[in-house]
C-alpha cells in the first residue's frame, strides 16, 4: 500500500496511537528537560528580580495554506507569538504549543511544520515546555491550527505601551508593508496568482532588542491583521489622537502594490507579520529611524506619519497630491474587487 | 507599475490643475458650479481617492453617476444568487464586490455565514474551473457588470459549452450602459454640463452608447481613463468644449479606446446573448432594453431554471423588485446631482457602508460609500 | 466600475485556448487573449502591454497613444 | 429581518467588526484591569518567594456538542487547564483564552460560551489576562475550539510527580469514572441515546488542595482522553511498574454502564473531566481515601489497586472472579460495536 | 442491569465452577482436553472477559469459532466500502466493528482519514435517518451480520421502500451461520466435541441451522445466553450430553431462544432477501448460498450498483477476492482448534489488531485479538 | 456476534412504525417493536423487557426462563 500517512481520528484518543504519535512525532522534535518529564504541567524554576514583570500571550494560527513563500505556520505560530511579548519590552522565555490537527493530514507535513516551529523556537532561545495535541474529524478543521502562549520577562525600567502615546509623536514603520497578505493571498488556489510575493514573516526581537534603549520610544506594535490600517486606528484611538499618515511615505514593495492594483485592494489593510510600528517621540525618532535601517530586519523602515490632536476622523492620509482623505477602519474580509 | 505610475505624476496633476483652474476662469460666469458627471463609479474612486474633487476650482464640480454595477443590483438578484447558494449542492461563484449587497434577507456574506455555500472569484474562468474540479457540484455565477465585463462572461459560458460541462450556470445581472443614461438625461431638471466617459466600457463598446449625449442634449462628453492625469485631462477637455459650446465625444484614454471600440471583445457577447425586454435598476426602476440575456441556444446555462418559481427563461430576473428599500433615500437626487450624499436624511444615520440602504451606499464605487469612507465616518462629526 | 490593470504578456500558456501569462507589476495570472487576437497572432503579443479585466484582455495597449498623452502636459506649461 | 446573529469571517478581520466583537461581547465578558489594558501581551506584577516554582499548562477544547448535560466548553476550557496546573500541585492564578470561531456560530452562543468561560474562572479565582480571536470559514473549524494556558505557583516544599511512584502505591480514585465521555457519547445526534448522563467536570483544585498535606502522596493525575485506562497505562510506564486493578472495585453509575453495554464499550477508556487518579504510599492509602470522601467533589472514591514490580504487561485487571487479565491500552477512536 | 448482573454473579459462577470440576472429573480419561467450541465471537467475548477459560478444569477446552461478522468480511467488501465512501456526494454508513477491517487498500478509518465520507452508526434506522436528512447525499450503509442483524436490515429496507427514499442503498454482506460450520465439520481432522450454539442468532433462526450438527455428526449443541452463568450452565449441559454420550440440541438461552425461534424477525427478512449463490469468507473461501442478497423487487436498493464495474444485479460481490492476505497465516488451524492463536508465526509480530493479517485478528471478537488483548501484547512477553 | 442487551419499554413513540422508547440500565434509544408484535400488542408491551440487538427489538424475554435459569445454580450445592 502505497498511503501517504496520514493522521487518524486514533492519534487523538488518548490511547496508545496518541502515545506513539507524541513519542515518535511530537516530544523528539521539541526535545527538552521540561517537556521530558511529561507531566500535565511544566514546572519552571523561574526567577523575577525586583521590578521585573512576566509578560503572558496567546495567539491561535489558523493561516491557510498552512506553507506559503517564506514561511509556514510552524514558524508563524513561534514568530507571532514573540512579537507580542517583544512588543511590550519582554524578553522570551517559554512557549506552550497546542495542536488541533485534521484526521487526514499528512504525517510527513505535521512533521515538517513541527520541525519549523521548533526551529524557530531554538533559534529565537525559547523552549517549548507544554503542550496538547488534539484531533478532530475530517471537516471539522482546516488541516492544522496551532496555539502558542508565551512566557518572558519585562526587564525592570521598560515602560512602553499605549499609554505612553501622545499626540506630537512621530510613527515609524519598520519595513514595506503588506508582505505577509499578499503572498497568503496569492497563495490561494482559488486566485491562481503567482509573483515576487514572500511573507515577511519573522521573529521581531532582536530588532526590538536595538531600539527599548531610545528613551523616547512609546510604544511598538507588530502590525498582523488588518496591517497597518488596524494598528493607526488602535494607536490613535488608544492616544485620543488623530494619526496623519504621509501616503508617499508608506513603503509598499513593488509586487503587493502590483497585487493590490489587480484585485483592488489597499496595502494598508494587509496583514505583515514581521513588520511592527514604533511610536516615538519626535526629536528621538530620527535616532530609531538609524537603529532600525541598521539592522537587516529594519533596512526598509521609514517615518510615516505623527499623531496629531485629534481630529474628526481617527487617522488621515495626507496624498499624493497634498490633499487630506480619511482612511476608514477595516471593515470585513479583504475581498478582492472587479470594479 | 507601466503605465499607472506616470498617469499618477504630481508634477503633471500640479500642471494640469493650473490649466483647469485657468480654463474655468475663463468660463462664462454663473450663479451655480460647472457640473461634470463621472459616468463610471471607477472614476469616482479616483476622484476620491486621491482628492481630484479637491484639486478643482470652485466653479467646477464632479457629480457620480450611475456606472457601478454593484450598486445598480437589485435586490431581486441577490435574494436569487442566497436561494441558490443555499441549495445543498450548489456553489454560487460571485466577484467579491457583490458579497456585501443586501437582499431582503440578507447578503451573501450573510448566507454565507448562514451555511449557503459560497465562492469568491476574481475571474469567470475561476468559477468555470470549480465546475470542472467538483464534477458533482452545481456551480451558479453570478455573472454582473456592464459591457466590459460581458465578454468574459461569454467566453466562459462558451467554453463551458464546449466542454458539455452541465453543472455550470450563470445567473445573469449583465447590463448596459446607455438605457440608465438615457433615463436620467429625460429629466428635466438635470443640471449637468457634461460627461467623462467610461474608459473601459467604452474600449469595448467605442463611442455608440454615448452619442445621443451630444446629438439629443447638446452636452460634450470625453472618454476617460482611470488614473489621476487622465481624468483631469479630460476635465480639460470638457472645458475647452464647455467654453467653445461645443458637445462631441471626445477620447482622452486613446491608448486603448477607440471609435468603434474592440469588436473581438463583442462578438462572444453578441453570440452568447441578446438584449433582454426589462432589466431591474436598483434606484432607477425597470428599464428596457437595458440588460442581457442568454440566447435561447445557451439556454442550458441559465441558472433560474434551478430557482423553485423559475421565471420564463430569457427573462431576466424582476419577481418582487423593489427599486429602493426606503422611501426616505434620495439617490435619484444624489445620482442627477441636486444633493450631495451628506445631504440625504438617511446618510451616515441609518445609511452606512456596513448598513447600505441606497444604491449609492453599497459598493465602495458608490457615491454615498465614497463620501462616507473618504470624507467622514458618521453624522458625529458633521456633514463635512 | 471595471478595474483593468496594464499586465505585459510573459507567455502563451494554452494557445488552443489562447491564454497565456501576464504580469501586472510583479504579480503573475493566467489571462485570456481571445479578444485581442482578432488583428494579431497571440505570440506576437508577447512583451506587448495589454489591458485585463476579471481576466480577459480587452485591449492591446498602445504605446505611441500613451506617450502622446503624457506630452500634454508637459506642454502645458505653455498654456497662456 | 429575523435572522439569527451569527458570527462573521469580517468579525476575525482585524478591523472595526472584530474590535465591536471584542469590545462589546469579548472584554466585557472577561472584564479586569489587565486585559483591559489591551496590550498584546499581559505584564504581570508577578512574585515568586523561594522554592516556589511556576507552573505552566496548555490545552485546547474541541468537545462536540459544544453545550452537554453538566456543562459545556466554556466550564470545560477553564476546568481542564485548571486541573493540568492543580494536579502538579500548583495554585492557579492566570489564564489565558484563545477562541477559534467557525463563521456561522450564533452570537448568543458565543456570548454564552463565554460566560461560562468566565464565571468558571471567576468562581475558581483566576483572571482570563490575555486572549486571541481567531474566525475562519464555515468548514474550517467545528464550531467553537477554545485553547487556554493556565498560569500557578507551585508552593516551596511540594513534591509531587511521576517520579515518586513506587511499586506498592496504592492507586485511588476520586468517584465513578467516564460520566464525561458517556454523556458526550449520548449527546451526539448520531447515536440518539438520552438518559441519566451528565458530565463530571470540574475544578479539580479544592479537592486537590486538600490532599496535598498527606505526606504519602506521590502522584495526581486528572483522567481525560483515554479515561482511567490511559493513565494507569502512564503511570505503569513512568513507575517502571505493573498496576493490578480489583475491576469490581472501580466505581461507574450505572448509566454509564448502560450505555456501555449497549455500544460494546469499557466505562475504563471513557473520558472523565472532573476525576483523579491519586498514587499514594500504602500505608497513606485510607487516611487519604478518607479526605477525598470528605469533600463534596470527592464522595464516590475508592482505592482500585496498587502499583506492582514489574510484571509481563502494563496493566492488569483483577475480574470479578479472581481471574487476572491485561488491559490492553486504548488503542483507538471508541467505536461502538454490534459484535 | 437486570438480566446482565443475576447471570454475572460471583457466587452462582463459582458453584457452577465447581459442578462443572466434578462433571468434568466424571468424563472417561483421555490424552488431549475436551474440546468445546463456542460458534459466536460473542461468547469468545465473554470468556476472555471474564476469564472463564481459566476457571475450566484443565481436561476442558474453549475452541474460537467462526461466528464473528466481522472477523469473515473479505477484503474485497471492504474494497467496495472504500470505493463507494470515495464517491463525493456519497455518505457510507457503518457499523463500528467494521471501520477497523482492513481492505486490499486500507480500512474504512483510512478512507476517512484520507477524505472519504463515513459515519459510524448504531442502528440501520441511524442510516436511514440521515438519507432522510440530507436528501441531497447518496447514503450507503454496509449491511453486514448473521440472521441476528439481517431483521434491522430488512425493516430498514422495507422503510425505505414505503417512503420512496431514493439516496438510501445497502452494500450487502449479510450471511448465514449454518455455511460454514458446515465447512468447518467436513474436515475430517476437526477433534471438537461439543458446541456452544449462538444464541442471539438462535433467538431468529430457532434451531434449524445447527440441527445437522447432532443429526450428521453426532455432536451436542446447547444454546447458550452470554454471561458467565450461561456459559458456564451451557458448559454443564455440554458435559452431561458427553458423559452420557448424548448429542442433541438444548437450549440454555430459554428466557428468549425456543426451538422455533422468531418468525416475526424471520419474516421482513424473507420479504426482503433471498439467499445468494455463493458468498466469501474471509479465512475459509466461497461458500454455496451462505449469504443473502436482494429480492428483484429491491433491487434499486442495491449500492453494487454505483461501483464502477458493478456486478450482475443480486450477486454478492466476490471480484478479486482473497481469501487470505498472507500464506504463512494459520486462522483455519486456529477456528478447527488445531493451534492456539500465540502458536502461528505471526501472532503479535506481523499480525497485531492495529495491522491484523489473518481473519482472527480483525475484530475484538476474533479468538486471536482476544488472545493477544487479554493475554499479551506481543511476542516480546512470550507465549502465554 | 450479535450484541444485544436486554431493556425495558417505557413508551410506544410511534405507533404506526412500531417504534418505542426502552431503557437499557438508565440510558434511553428509540427502538423498533415490529419483530416482536406478532402475538402481542405494542402498548402491552410497556413495562415488558425485550432483548434489543442494533436498535431492534429481537425477543421478549420470559422472566420465568430467567428465573428458571437462575435456579439452576442454586440447586447446585445439591450436586453430587
Ligand atoms: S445616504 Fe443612502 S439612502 Fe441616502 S442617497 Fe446615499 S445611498 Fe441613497
Ligand atoms: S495471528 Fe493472525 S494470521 Fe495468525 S492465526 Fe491469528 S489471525 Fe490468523
Ligand atoms: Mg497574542
Ligand atoms: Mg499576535
Ligand atoms: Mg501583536
Ligand atoms: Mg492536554
Ligand atoms: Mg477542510
Ligand atoms: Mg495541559
Ligand atoms: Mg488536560
Ligand atoms: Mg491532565
Ligand atoms: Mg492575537
Ligand atoms: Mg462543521
Amino acid at each position: 500500500m502505497a498511503r501517504t500517512e496520514r493522521i487518524s481520528l486514533a492519534q487523538g484518543s488518548g490511547g496508545e496511537p496518541m502515545q506513539r504519535l507524541l513519542r515518535e512525532l511530537i516530544w523528539p522534535v521539541f526535545a527538552n528537560p521540561i517537556l521530558a518529564r511529561q507531566e500535565d504541567q511544566a514546572r519552571l524554576a523561574f526567577e523575577l528580580q525586583p521590578g521585573e514583570q512576566l509578560a503572558f500571550t496567546t495567539d491561535s494560527f489558523v493561516v491557510t495554506p498552512l506553507q506559503f513563500p517564506g514561511g509556514d505556520i510552524g514558524s508563524l505560530a513561534v514568530q507571532g507569538t514573540l512579537n507580542d511579548l517583544a512588543v511590550g519590552g519582554a524578553v522570551a522565555r517559554y512557549l506552550s504549543c497546542g495542536l488541533i490537527i485534521e484526521e487526514g493530514l499528512p504525517v510527513a507535513l505535521l512533521r515538517d511544520l513541527c520541525l519549523s516551529l521548533a526551529k524557530t523556537a531554538r533559534d529565537a532561545g525559547v523552549q517549548v515546555v507544554t503542550g496538547d495535541t488534539k484531533v478532530v474529524p475530517r471537516g471539522a478543521a482546516d488541516g492544522l491550527f496551532i496555539n502558542t502562549s508565551g512566557l518572558g520577562i519585562i526587564p525592570a525600567g521598560i515602560n512602553i505601551g499605549t499609554h505612553r502615546l501622545a499626540a506630537g509623536d512621530s510613527l515609524v514603520v519598520s519595513g514595506p508593508i503588506g508582505e505577509h497578505g499578499a503572498a497568503i493571498l496569492a497563495s490561494r488556489q482559488e486566485l491562481a496568482i503567482t509573483g515576487d510575493l514572500r511573507s515577511d514573516c519573522a521573529n521581531l526581537s532582536p530588532l526590538i532588542q536595538t531600539l527599548l534603549p531610545n528613551a523616547g520610544l512609546h510604544a511598538l506594535r507588530d502590525m498582523t491583521r488588518g496591517g497597518l490600517n488596524a494598528v493607526l486606528h488602535e494607536f490613535a484611538e488608544a492616544a485620543g489622537a488623530t494619526a496623519v499618515i504621509d501616503e508617499s511615505a508608506v513603503p509598499v514593495r513593488p509586487a503587493v502594490q502590483g497585487l493590490c492594483e489587480l484585485l483592488g485592494l489597499d496595502p494598508l489593510q494587509l496583514a505583515c507579520e514581521g513588520r511592527l510600528l514604533a511610536v516615538v517621540a519626535p526629536d528621538h525618532a530620527e535616532h530609531l529611524l538609524q537603529c532600525l535601517q541598521a539592522h537587516p530586519m529594519g533596512q526598509g523602515a521609514a517615518i510615516i506619519g505623527r499623531l496629531t490632536p485629534k481630529r474628526n476622523v481617527p487617522v488621515i492620509l495626507n496624498g499624493l497630491y497634498g490633499i487630506e482623505r480619511a482612511l476608514p477602519p477595516v471593515s470585513g474580509e479583504l475581498l478582492p474587487r472587479i470594479c | 507599475m507601466k503605465y499607472v505610475d506616470e498617469f499618477r505624476n504630481p508634477e503633471a496633476v500640479a500642471r494640469l490643475v493650473e490649466a483647469i483652474r485657468q480654463r474655468a476662469a475663463a468660463l462664462p460666469p454663473r450663479q451655480h458650479p460647472w457640473q461634470l458627471m463621472e459616468i463610471c463609479g471607477g472614476h469616482t474612486h479616483t476622484i476620491f481617492r486621491f482628492g481630484l474633487d479637491q484639486l478643482l476650482p470652485d466653479n467646477i464640480e464632479f457629480i457620480h453617476g450611475p456606472g457601478c454595477p454593484v450598486c445598480v443590483l437589485p435586490q431581486s438578484v441577490i435574494d436569487q444568487a442566497v436561494a441558490l447558494a443555499q441549495r445543498p449542492d450548489t456553489l454560487l461563484c460571485s466577484y467579491g464586490d457583490a458579497m456585501r449587497v443586501p437582499g431582503h434577507h440578507g447578503s451573501l456574506l450573510q448566507a454565507r455565514a448562514d451555511g449557503a455555500r459560497v465562492q469568491v472569484i476574481y475571474s469567470p474562468r475561476d468559477a468555470l474551473d470549480m465546475a470542472r474540479r467538483h464534477p458533482d457540484t452545481q456551480v451558479v455565477f453570478l455573472a454582473i457588470g456592464f459591457e466590459t465585463t460581458a465578454p468574459a462572461t461569454a467566453l466562459a459560458i462558451r467554453a463551458a459549452a464546449r466542454e458539455g460541462l452541465t453543472n455550470f450556470c450563470v445567473l445573469c445581472h449583465l447590463v448596459l450602459i446607455e438605457p440608465p443614461l438615457r433615463a436620467l438625461l429625460a429629466d428635466p431638471d438635470l443640471r449637468i454640463d457634461g460627461f467623462v466617459g467610461p474608459g473601459h466600457v467604452s474600449l469595448v463598446t467605442g463611442n455608440a452608447p454615448f452619442e445621443f449625449i451630444p446629438a439629443e442634449h447638446h452636452k460634450p462628453v470625453v472618454i476617460s481613463g482611470f488614473e489621476p492625469v487622465d481624468l483631469l485631462q479630460s476635465v480639460l477637455l470638457l472645458l475647452e468644449q464647455l467654453q467653445q459650446g461645443q458637445a462631441r465625444i471626445e477620447i482622452q484614454y486613446r491608448r486603448v479606446a477607440t471609435t468603434q471600440g474592440n469588436p473581438g471583445a463583442r462578438a462572444p457577447v453578441d453570440d452568447v446573448f441578446e438584449p433582454a425586454p426589462l432589466a431591474e435598476w436598483r434606484g432607477l426602476g425597470k428599464l428596457p432594453r437595458s440588460g442581457l440575456q442568454l440566447r435561447p441556444g445557451y439556454q442550458a446555462f441559465d441558472a433560474t431554471h434551478l430557482l423553485p418559481d423559475s421565471p420564463a427563461p430569457g427573462t431576466l430576473p424582476t419577481a418582487d423588485s423593489t427599486t429602493e428599500a426606503d422611501p426616505r433615500c434620495r439617490c435619484a437626487a444624489v445620482l442627477s446631482g441636486k444633493l450631495k450624499p451628506g445631504q440625504c436624511p438617511l446618510f451616515g444615520r441609518e445609511c452606512t457602508p456596513d448598513t447600505p440602504l441606497g444604491a449609492l451606499m453599497v459598493s465602495s464605487e458608490g457615491a454615498c460609500a465614497a463620501w462616507y469612507q473618504y470624507r467622514h465616518q458618521g453624522p458625529a462629526h458633521g456633514a463635512h | 466600475m471595471c478595474l483593468a490593470v496594464p499586465a505585459c504578456i510573459l507567455s502563451i500558456s494554452d494557445a488552443r485556448h489562447c491564454l497565456a501569462i501576464a504580469d501586472s507589476g510583479g504579480v503573475q495570472r493566467q489571462i485570456d487573449l481571445s479578444c485581442v487576437t482578432g488583428d494579431i497572432a497571440a505570440e506576437d503579443l508577447i512583451g506587448r502591454w495589454v489591458l485585463v479585466h476579471v481576466g480577459v484582455a480587452l485591449a492591446v495597449i498602445s504605446d505611441e497613444e500613451a506617450q502622446a498623452s503624457l506630452e500634454i502636459w508637459s506642454q502645458l506649461q505653455d498654456l497662456p
